[in-house]
């Protein structure tokens, strides 16, 4: 265990913030969900007597008759705006006191950094590029990431959970995007900081960095494992093996849709468009995990090559 | 008092009458005409002054009492052109830390601070090659609160990053994209987008190592941009080249050089903040428009769902 | 890093900011107080001991070699008979002339009155008279030439300043002084080159070079423990021991080996 | 406590169940806590970062505040001292004297001065009253001609009239003396003449206090010349100063190297006119002034800065650590203590010895002597066989040239021949000629540089034997043992031990041996081995060599140890080599590229001779390399004494020394093993090796080494414990390295010859830091051109001298500047007397000789071609001055360096001594009989009887060896030309500006008008066989 290595990586002023992001995603993670489970709770009493649903305020935040329903944002609100402004400063000035930011030798088109890494929010994508050929890794990916983020709204029929915090209403809704931003975005970018040594190379947090370090690695095209070489059939493969996939994951996907009644009954409001969509963004975030167990664990490169493209 | 001040007022306008009866009786009364009128003028004002608040420039400038009235608290908001972001009553609970996370603001505030922090900045820093990364120098060494200005600069702007996918999340945990926030959910997004290229951008300023294979590292995936970039699929087949794609175009150069730096320069200091802003802009309009912030809005119970007919 | 510590305690402990002042602080100058110098000590007369004894020679005199001074013929005519070296005179009584006897080490501390008075080196008949001289550091050496001839006198000292001046027949005398401790300095003149001298320069007054009888004495010494040193140009250094009580008379014998 | 955790997680994760409060919450509850706390905490930070901008960031405040205490209190320490020895020199004679002068002067000008000042204060009264009205009265007038110039041709007359009636006005001036009246042209006059006058008086005044303001001058002078420190006043003033210095950051900026250095804003005694050592500064090392102010004069501060010369961040102010560059981000770290010479090779790239630099000189010595520069190519190291190869480029290129322009010019005479006019015939004939005449140049330059090509055959040198001479001058089983490790056999050697298996030892020797040449050597009969010893210790060998081993260990470190050259050597050869160190067996071609045998000579019908006369190539039109390709010089030792010393030397062996037979040295199997394992390990960048003569080297250019980037070191597997340790820097390579040059293989797995080639040379500490040193300082300079040390002028000769002498080791035996260490001064036979045994100290040389006797001298030390086995200059010396075979070119550095060290002009006409008249020449052999003068007793005279007495050169040398300029200054004052010569001063004495006799009466001398001195020298250099004869009366 090096801890001096451990220290040097957690310890380098641009990583701060990642560090930080550690603590902060899973605390607020769990503040918010505790809300959810809590207005789940109540949801669940309000459905079971409609009674007490009739005429209860519907927020589990405690309540009573005759406060009032709305609070003036003077000052109540502004008290708080101007605590958190207070806050925020003094965190940022005890940081920017006690932590330079970086400033390293001046450029040298020469001297190759090693690892050269991009800022840390785009580490996601660096590390994408083992899994990825560039193109698809730089460019078709966070343009599909934005794309999706944007069609969010559009894609998610689900009426119910508008402004409070739930799980039961929108469990798969959740799941799907805590999959999507922990998962798979956070978890890359922290792969990408504190496990890409020199060369790219795996390091076990406390393994020691050593630029000299070589490991054996073939990476082989899924068509040259089962023993397909010649062109066109690598790329017919290739085509098949994807469609597989698209398929495979595609009846995942839709049997996640059609998971329960409630479900059903969302699935019902989906139009062809919502569903198509619904489910091109769906298998497409999917194959980033699966190229990943592809490569990681089963060394396979390509599992679709053309002249053009490799996928 | 009032009287007392007018019996000072009068005594000078006394001994002159003494002085004058030594002399012409016509003296004294021209000279009572005369002083009298200004003496009056002057205890005037002296009224005025005893209540203030009803001078005009008062009310030119406050439009409203400051005691604790309902009305007031409202209009303190809606007169305030700082304030009157905000609707002069919300929700309940939407005050509550709790429920909103404070992200947005917070996100808000951080950009206020780099753009002020970056203001400072830009006096001291030059976009060219060598000169950049001696300013660096400068800041650091020379300029009083130099460093921790910049420390201030760079650490807020990767707090607000943080934030601000903070605040992506709550608003999805509380599903405040639906109906009729879609489309200000888009404009979020864009934002997240322009806040991380803001980021991007200013990390190469320096022209240091970091920030020259930062961005080398960065650009260099534009190389593959499918058929804008010469290593992209399809590229080659449309002619593209090192010194003609789309990476050329971000660096402004095949390689990352002083016009990348002055480019980056540029976008990192004029054309993003405008832009970010504009989107600002339209982000809280659409806040406001779209009845306040989301919540928390009394729960839908399933059973309330009505069927869609088929 | 040191900061970066800082950072982390802070989030912490928000009192450490005091700590943290701190931070920059320099290293604090170097205790400046330097021991003050113990005032030199003083030969107390009352008590003062002497040294004396006696340089001895168990060897056999040496036939010494006849000094050629055909060179110069002004030299020669001043002699009838002929000159020896004297880089072994021996007595009769089994002792040695020109030894230079001298308290090397035990009187550090001490200061002693500036000397007076001048010691003379004269260069007659083509030889230094004396053969051996004691001088003090800052003593004045008066050279005269009493000869008819060109003399230059080379002093050639490891420590001290050096000179090389000719002195013509009935030129002025020359006064000069060695300003540092130094046993022996040879001199010699490179007109004849048989023409040697020793000087010895000691910082302080106790020492002594034997003459016909062979002994010496060093008085006024105050009482302790020092190391006395015998040198002789041929047989070389010798040193001994010896502590001497107040107002005590000791008698410390040098014997060379042939 | 398990209870109230669980109630604390309950109450966190079941929201709802919490009591409800009976007011509402959010309208009630108060923020103002956390409001007032956090805003505190604000302030407190801002607090903070106020400290952090006034002190924490800012060190160098702390620093000037404590310097400006430290600084005063060591001034007023210092004052005590100076104010003693201002007062004894105010009370000297000479000061006084002045002072009189002075005075006295003063009072004799009071009276005078007095009646001017009285004059000049009247004038001025004068003045004071008629100024004002004469100005007013001129600007009207101006005014008014103004507007009559510009006046219309109507108005003209009347503005005229007006003008003049202004100029005839009357003016009333009332003086002291009563009023006067003046028109304006008489007040004008008055005006000026009073400010003549004024002008004239102030002149007298300036004039009669000239010289007393020049003794003034006189007096300051002579206080500050006699004075170490500085005056107690100039101490107050001092005090003063730091006293109202304001707390600020000290720049240094000069644009043009792009250079901005703050280090003064910490270091702030460093440039004080007085020194300051760390004790009077209590200890802190930061305040010290610079340890080398005499450097600081040199290279002025204010245009290089420090950082040039230390390395570190300049600009940094924030932190120690930062200013001096010693974090990972920093490329150029201030250079360590024992390092910081490196920094003049920032411009002192082309100076082989660099005054100031011993650590550095040193470093570029080990460099060429221990023979790094056989592997490393190095600018400014082993420079010849560059050099050899670009001569010959240049030569076949001029050759091409050459026809060319011979093509061109026959074209250029056709065409005159077919052309159509005569002028345009003439022309072409013309161009034709002047393209001949270029040929003519062509050829000039190619035999230049054939001359030069022959002049680099006996330049090149290698730092090792030549080992194609091992099977006649080695015992075959003493080799292998060497080269398994050669500091066993000999500590000190500068063969380094080799990274080699037994075998592969085994096939080394083998190969070795067998390609060694076989040659004809005569049988020796055997020599006195004590003589032989006296002459090594006596002759010079010990300028170079050293005898005896460890504690007995004398004499120079330049050759090799001959303790133990016994065991390896054979007795014939040995003879041989100290007879004609460079004689070879065979002679190489360069252009055959082997070794041209009797067979080849005998070919030819020519005899089997080669030497510098016959060093043509039998073969062929070109030159051979004809002798050893070692710098070991022939002493002109006799036959007999060689075979003595060799005697000597076969001696110098362990009794008990083994050596195991060794069959396998014949074995041919191991021939090309063995020139593989030679060649791989680049034997011969050292030695010359049969078959092996166009080697090139092996290692990488050290040109550059110290600012390769670091990532471009390989630190290898030990990269981590560097970084961990703190040597991961260019420091902490080279000396890792240095001490162990395998060290960078550890812990890997590699075949042997993929492993780090590089030797151990078993280098000291100190001799590490030397080569570290050098090798941080091989850096990309980060100062312009124009800031580099590449003299146009003579100094460039002695950067060009300096390279042969130390690659001849001169300075072994001569002192070529005060308190230069030599091989032999401290041996104890040059103790007391024996100084004057020592070699003649060679500073000021440029000035004492005749530049072209010395080339003649250098070429042949004896001076003579018959009789060699002797000192020309100074016989009666048992040193010797070698025979070193130099080049021409070589001799000419040498003189040139030599004019150039003490400022000669080139080529040197000397001034032709007027005449002696025959009553001089009867005065001057008077005076050089004469029994005051000594001259002859100690000059050799030519005598051979009496000469082995004698101590100085021979007259009859003077005229054609020294300038008459430098004898005069010589025997007017020999000890501040020569410290500690034997040469006596005194001799001459100034009389009436003229150098008198001092030492007695010379018959008739008194009444000679002319300089003694001059006379003397005219004498001298006029002197001839004859008048030696008729002086010693032979």
């Amino acid at each position: 265990m090096d801890w001096a290595q451990l220290w040097e990586i957690v310890s380098l002023p641009d990583n701060v913030p990642i560090v930080a992001l550690m603590l902060l995603v899973p605390f607020f993670m769990w503040y918010g969900l505790r809300q959810s489970f809590a207005t789940d709770r109540m949801i669940a009493r309000l459905e079971a007597d409609s009674k007490l649903a009739k005429d209860h305020h519907r927020k589990f935040e405690p309540y009573r008759k005759g406060w009032d329903q709305k609070v003036h944002v003077w000052p109540y609100l502004l008290r708080i705006e101007l605590l958190a402004a207070v806050v925020v400063t003094l965190i940022l000035m005890v940081w920017s006191i006690t932590l330079d930011a970086p400033l390293e030798e001046p450029a040298n088109p020469n001297l190759t950094m090693n690892p050269a890494k991009a800022p840390w929010y785009f580490l996601g994508l660096q590390e994408m590029l083992v899994y990825f050929d560039p193109w698809i890794a730089g460019v078709v990916m966070p343009t599909l990431i934005i794309l999706g983020l944007m069609v969010i709204p559009y894609a998610d029929k689900n009426p119910l959970g508008n402004g409070y915090y739930t799980y039961k209403q929108r469990k798969f809704a959740i799941l799907a995007f805590c999959f999507g931003f922990i998962v798979l975005w956070l978890a890359m970018i922290f792969i990408g900081t504190f496990i890409r040594g020199p060369g790219w190379i795996w390091f076990w947090p406390g393994e020691t960095w050593d630029h000299h370090r070589l490991v054996f690695e073939v990476n082989r095209d899924l068509p040259e494992i089962l023993g397909i070489t010649q062109q066109p059939w690598v790329g017919i493969f290739g085509a098949l093996a994807t469609g597989l996939y698209a398929w495979a994951a595609g009846w995942v996907c839709h049997r996640f849709l059609v998971w329960n009644d409630f479900n059903k009954e969302i699935y019902a409001r989906m139009t062809l468009t919502h569903y198509l969509i619904y489910q091109f963004f769906m298998i497409t975030m999917l194959s980033l995990p699966v190229k990943m167990v592809l490569r990681l664990v089963f060394r396979i490169k390509y599992v679709w090559v053309t002249p053009w493209f490799n996928v | 008092m009032a009287d007392e001040k007018s019996r000072e007022e009068k005594t000078p306008v006394e001994e002159a009458s003494e002085q004058a009866e030594k002399k012409s009786p016509n003296v004294i009364v021209r000279i009572k005409e005369t002083v009298l009128p200004f003496i009056e003028k002057g205890k005037e004002d002296v009224r005025a002054a005893q209540d203030y608040k009803k001078s005009q420039v008062w009310k030119s400038v406050f439009r409203h009492q400051l005691d604790e009235t309902p009305r007031n608290r409202a209009l303190a908001v809606l007169t305030n052109v700082f304030l009157h972001l905000h609707p002069a009553k919300v929700n309940r609970d939407a005050v509550r830390f709790r429920f909103t996370w404070g992200m947005g603001g917070i996100s808000f505030y951080l950009f206020f601070v780099l753009t002020i922090t970056g203001v400072f900045l830009m006096f001291y820093y030059h976009p060219s090659k060598g000169q950049a990364f001696q300013d660096i120098q400068f800041l650091e060494n020379d300029v009083p609160f130099g460093g921790l200005l910049r420390n201030m600069h760079r650490w807020a702007a990767h707090l607000m990053i943080i934030t601000v996918w903070l605040h992506m999340l709550r608003v999805f945990l509380t599903g405040s994209y639906k109906t009729p926030r879609e489309f200000n959910w888009m404009v979020g997004v864009i934002l997240l987008v322009l806040t991380m290229l803001l980021s991007f951008t200013g990390y190469l300023l320096p022209d240091d190592q970091l920030g020259f294979w930062a961005v080398t590292v960065g650009t260099n995936m534009a190389r593959a941009t499918p058929l804008l970039g010469h290593e992209g699929p399809f590229g080659p087949e449309l002619g593209m080249t090192p010194f003609n794609d789309v990476r050329f175009a971000l660096l402004g150069g095949s390689i990352v050089d002083a016009n990348a730096l002055l480019r980056s320069y540029i976008w990192h200091c004029i054309a993003i903040p405008l832009i970010l802003s504009v989107f600002l802009a339209v982000h809280f309009w659409r806040v406001r428009k779209d009845g306040s912030i989301s919540g928390p809005s009394p729960a839908v119970l399933e059973s309330e769902l009505k069927k869609v007919r088929k | 890093m040191r900061k970066f510590g800082i950072f982390l305690l802070t989030i912490v402990s928000i009192g450490l900011w005091v700590a943290c002042g701190g931070g920059a602080e320099s290293e604090a100058p170097a205790d400046t107080a330097a021991p003050a110098a113990e005032a030199a000590r003083r030969v107390d007369p009352a008590t003062a001991a002497s040294l004396q004894g006696k340089v001895n020679y168990s060897g056999q005199a040496p036939q010494l070699a006849r000094l050629r001074m055909g060179a110069d013929p002004t030299c020669d005519k001043q002699h009838s008979e002929p000159v020896y070296a004297q880089d072994l005179l021996v007595n009769d009584n089994g002792t040695l002339e020109n030894a230079f006897v001298w308290v090397k080490s035990g009187l550090e501390g001490y200061a002693f009155d500036a000397p007076t008075g001048q010691v003379t080196l004269d260069q007659q008949g083509c030889v230094y008279l004396p053969h051996v001289l004691g001088l003090r550091t800052g003593q004045e050496l008066r050279i005269l030439n009493s000869d008819p001839t060109t003399h230059n006198v080379n002093p050639t000292p490891a420590n001290n300043r050096d000179w090389n001046e000719s002195q013509g027949p009935n030129a002025p005398e020359k006064i000069k002084t060695f300003a540092r401790q130094e046993v022996m300095i040879p001199v010699k003149c490179n007109v004849h080159p048989w023409m040697k001298a020793y000087i010895g320069v000691v910082d302080h007054p106790f020492f002594a070079v034997t003459g016909k009888d062979g002994a010496y004495e060093l008085k006024g010494l105050p009482p302790g423990t020092y190391t006395v040193e015998a040198w002789h140009e041929k047989l070389g250094p010798m040193e001994q021991q010896v502590t001497v009580a107040a107002s005590e008379t000791k008698t410390v014998e040098f014997s060379f080996g042939g | 406590m398990v209870q109230r955790l669980k109630s604390w997680w309950k109450s966190l994760s079941k929201l709802e169940d919490q009591p409800v409060p009976e007011r509402d919450p959010i309208v009630n509850s108060s923020l103002a806590i956390p409001l007032a706390l956090s805003s505190l905490l604000l302030m407190l930070s801002l607090v903070w970062a106020f400290y952090e901008e006034g002190w924490g960031l800012r060190p160098w405040r702390v620093y000037q505040d404590e310097f400006q205490e430290l600084f005063v209190s060591a001034l007023e320490k210092k004052k005590p001292v100076s104010r003693e020895e201002e007062q004894a020199i105010l009370a000297s004679s000479g000061y006084q004297e002045l002072l009189a002068r002075l005075r006295q002067a003063e009072e004799s000008r009071q009276s005078d001065l007095q009646s001017l000042e009285q004059q000049e204060q009247q004038i001025r009264q004068r003045l004071a009253i008629l100024t004002r009205p004469f100005t007013t009265a001129r600007s009207e007038i101006q005014a008014k001609r103004y507007e009559v110039e510009t006046a219309s041709a109507s108005s003209r007359e009347s503005l005229a009239r007006q003008l003049d009636e202004l100029r005839q006005r009357n003016y009333r001036i009332e003086f002291p003396d009563g009023p006067q009246d003046y028109t304006f042209g008489e007040l004008e006059e008055e005006f000026n003449a009073l400010k003549a006058e004024q002008g004239h008086v102030q002149q007298r005044k300036v004039e009669l206090l000239r010289a007393p303001a020049r003794l003034q001058r006189q007096l300051n002078e002579y206080v500050n010349n006699r004075l170490a420190g500085l005056t107690e006043v100039q101490l107050d003033g001092l005090i003063g100063e730091a006293r109202g210095q304001g707390i600020y950051i000290r720049q240094i900026h000069n644009p043009e190297i792009n250079l901005v250095d703050r280090c003064e804003s910490c270091h702030l005694g460093i440039r004080e006119p007085v020194t300051l050592t760390a004790d009077e500064m209590g200890g802190r090392r930061v305040f010290v002034s610079h340890p080398r102010p005499e450097l600081l004069a040199l290279h002025d501060p204010e245009t290089f800065g420090c950082s040039p010369c230390h390395n570190g961040n300049g600009v940094g102010t924030v932190s120690v650590t930062k200013a001096h560059g010693k974090y990972k981000h920093w490329l150029w770290p201030l250079f360590a203590k024992e390092n910081f010479e490196a920094g003049c090779l920032q411009c002192h790239q082309n100076d082989r010895h660099l005054r100031y630099a011993d650590t550095l000189t040193a470093g570029k010595d080990l460099f060429q002597y221990r023979g790094c520069m056989g592997c490393h190519p190095r600018d400014g190291f082993d420079t010849e066989p560059r050099e050899t190869r670009e001569v010959q480029k240049q030569i076949t290129d001029l050759f091409a040239e050459k026809q060319a322009e011979q093509l061109k010019a026959e074209r250029l005479l056709n065409l005159g021949d077919r052309a159509a006019t005569n002028e345009e015939a003439n022309q072409l004939y013309a161009d034709a000629q002047a393209v001949t005449l270029d040929v003519a140049a062509i050829d000039a330059r190619v035999d230049q540089l054939r001359v030069r090509a022959d002049e680099l055959l006996l330049e090149v040198k290698k730092p090792g034997p030549n080992l194609k001479e091992v099977r006649m001058k080695l015992r075959p089983e003493w080799i292998p043992r060497w080269i398994e490790n050669p500091q066993a056999f000999r500590p000190d050697t500068k063969m380094p031990q080799f990274r080699l298996s037994p075998e592969d030892v085994q096939a080394v020797s083998a190969f070795i041996w067998q390609s060694g040449v076989e040659g004809p050597l005569d049988r020796q009969p055997q020599g006195n081995a004590e003589r032989g010893r006296q002459i090594v210790e006596s002759r010079g060998c010990l300028g170079c060599h050293s005898v005896g081993e460890g504690e007995q260990q004398h004499g120079g470190n330049f050759a090799a140890n001959l303790s133990r050259v016994g065991e390896k050597a054979n007795y014939d050869y040995l003879v041989r080599w100290v007879h004609a160190p460079r004689r070879r067996t065979l002679p190489y071609c360069p252009v055959h590229a082997r070794d041209i045998t009797p067979e080849d000579y005998a070919g030819q019908g020519l005899p089997f001779r080669f030497d510098l006369e016959y060093n043509r190539c039998p073969l062929g039109d070109h030159s051979l390399q004809v002798q050893n390709q070692n710098v070991m010089p022939s002493l002109r030792l006799t036959e007999q004494e060689a075979r003595d010393i060799a005697s000597y030397l076969m001696t110098q062996r362990h009794a008990d020394a083994q050596y195991a037979p060794v069959p396998f040295i014949e074995d041919q199997a191991l021939f090309d093993r063995g020139r593989f394992l030679v060649r791989h390990h680049g034997c011969a960048g050292c030695h010359e090796i049969a078959g092996l003569e166009d080697e090139g080297k092996i290692g990488t250019d050290l040109t550059l080494e110290g600012s390769k980037p670091i990532e471009r070191l390989d630190f290898a597997l030990l990269t981590h414990d560097a970084k961990k340790e703190g040597w991961y820097n260019h420091k902490g390579f080279f000396e890792n390295k240095l001490r162990n040059p395998a060290v960078y293989d550890q812990g890997k797995i590699k075949e042997p010859l993929e492993r780090l080639r590089m030797p151990n040379f078993h280098l000291s500490k100190e001799d590490i830091d030397r080569l570290t040193t050098f090798l941080l300082g091989s850096q990309e300079s980060v100062v312009p051109e124009q800031y580099h040390f590449n003299p146009s002028d003579q100094r460039a000769d002695v950067q060009a001298g300096w390279v042969v002498v130390k690659k001849y080791n001169c300075m072994g035996c001569h002192e070529f500047y005060a308190g230069q260490p030599t091989s032999l001064v401290d041996l104890p036979q040059y103790q007391g007397d024996g100084r004057e045994k020592l070699p003649p100290n060679l500073i000021g040389e440029g000035a004492r000789v005749n530049p072209n006797w010395l080339a003649r001298f250098l070429e042949n030390p004896a001076l003579s071609r018959e009789d060699v086995h002797r000192n020309g200059v100074r016989p009666y010396l048992d040193l010797r001055m070698p025979s070193f075979d130099l080049s021409a070119g070589e001799v000419q550095k040498l003189v040139k360096f030599f004019q150039a060290l003490s400022r000669q002009p080139l080529p040197y006409l000397p001034v032709p001594q007027e005449p002696l008249t025959d009553r001089e020449l009867v005065l001057a052999r008077g005076l050089f009989t004469s029994q005051a003068a000594p001259c002859l007793r100690c000059h050799a005279t030519g005598d051979p009887r009496t000469d082995q007495t004698k101590t100085a050169p021979n007259f009859a040398l003077v005229s054609e060896r020294l300038k008459p300029d430098w004898t005069r200054r010589w025997i007017v004052h020999p000890e501040i030309i020569s410290p500690g010569t034997a040469m006596p001063s005194g001799l001459f004495r100034e009389e009436a500006a003229r150098w008198v006799f001092a030492l007695g009466r010379v018959p008739g001398l008194e009444s000679y008008p002319g300089d003694h001195a001059d006379l003397v020298v005219r004498y001298m250099f006029q002197f001839t066989p004859q008048e030696q004869r008729r002086l010693t009366g032979r």
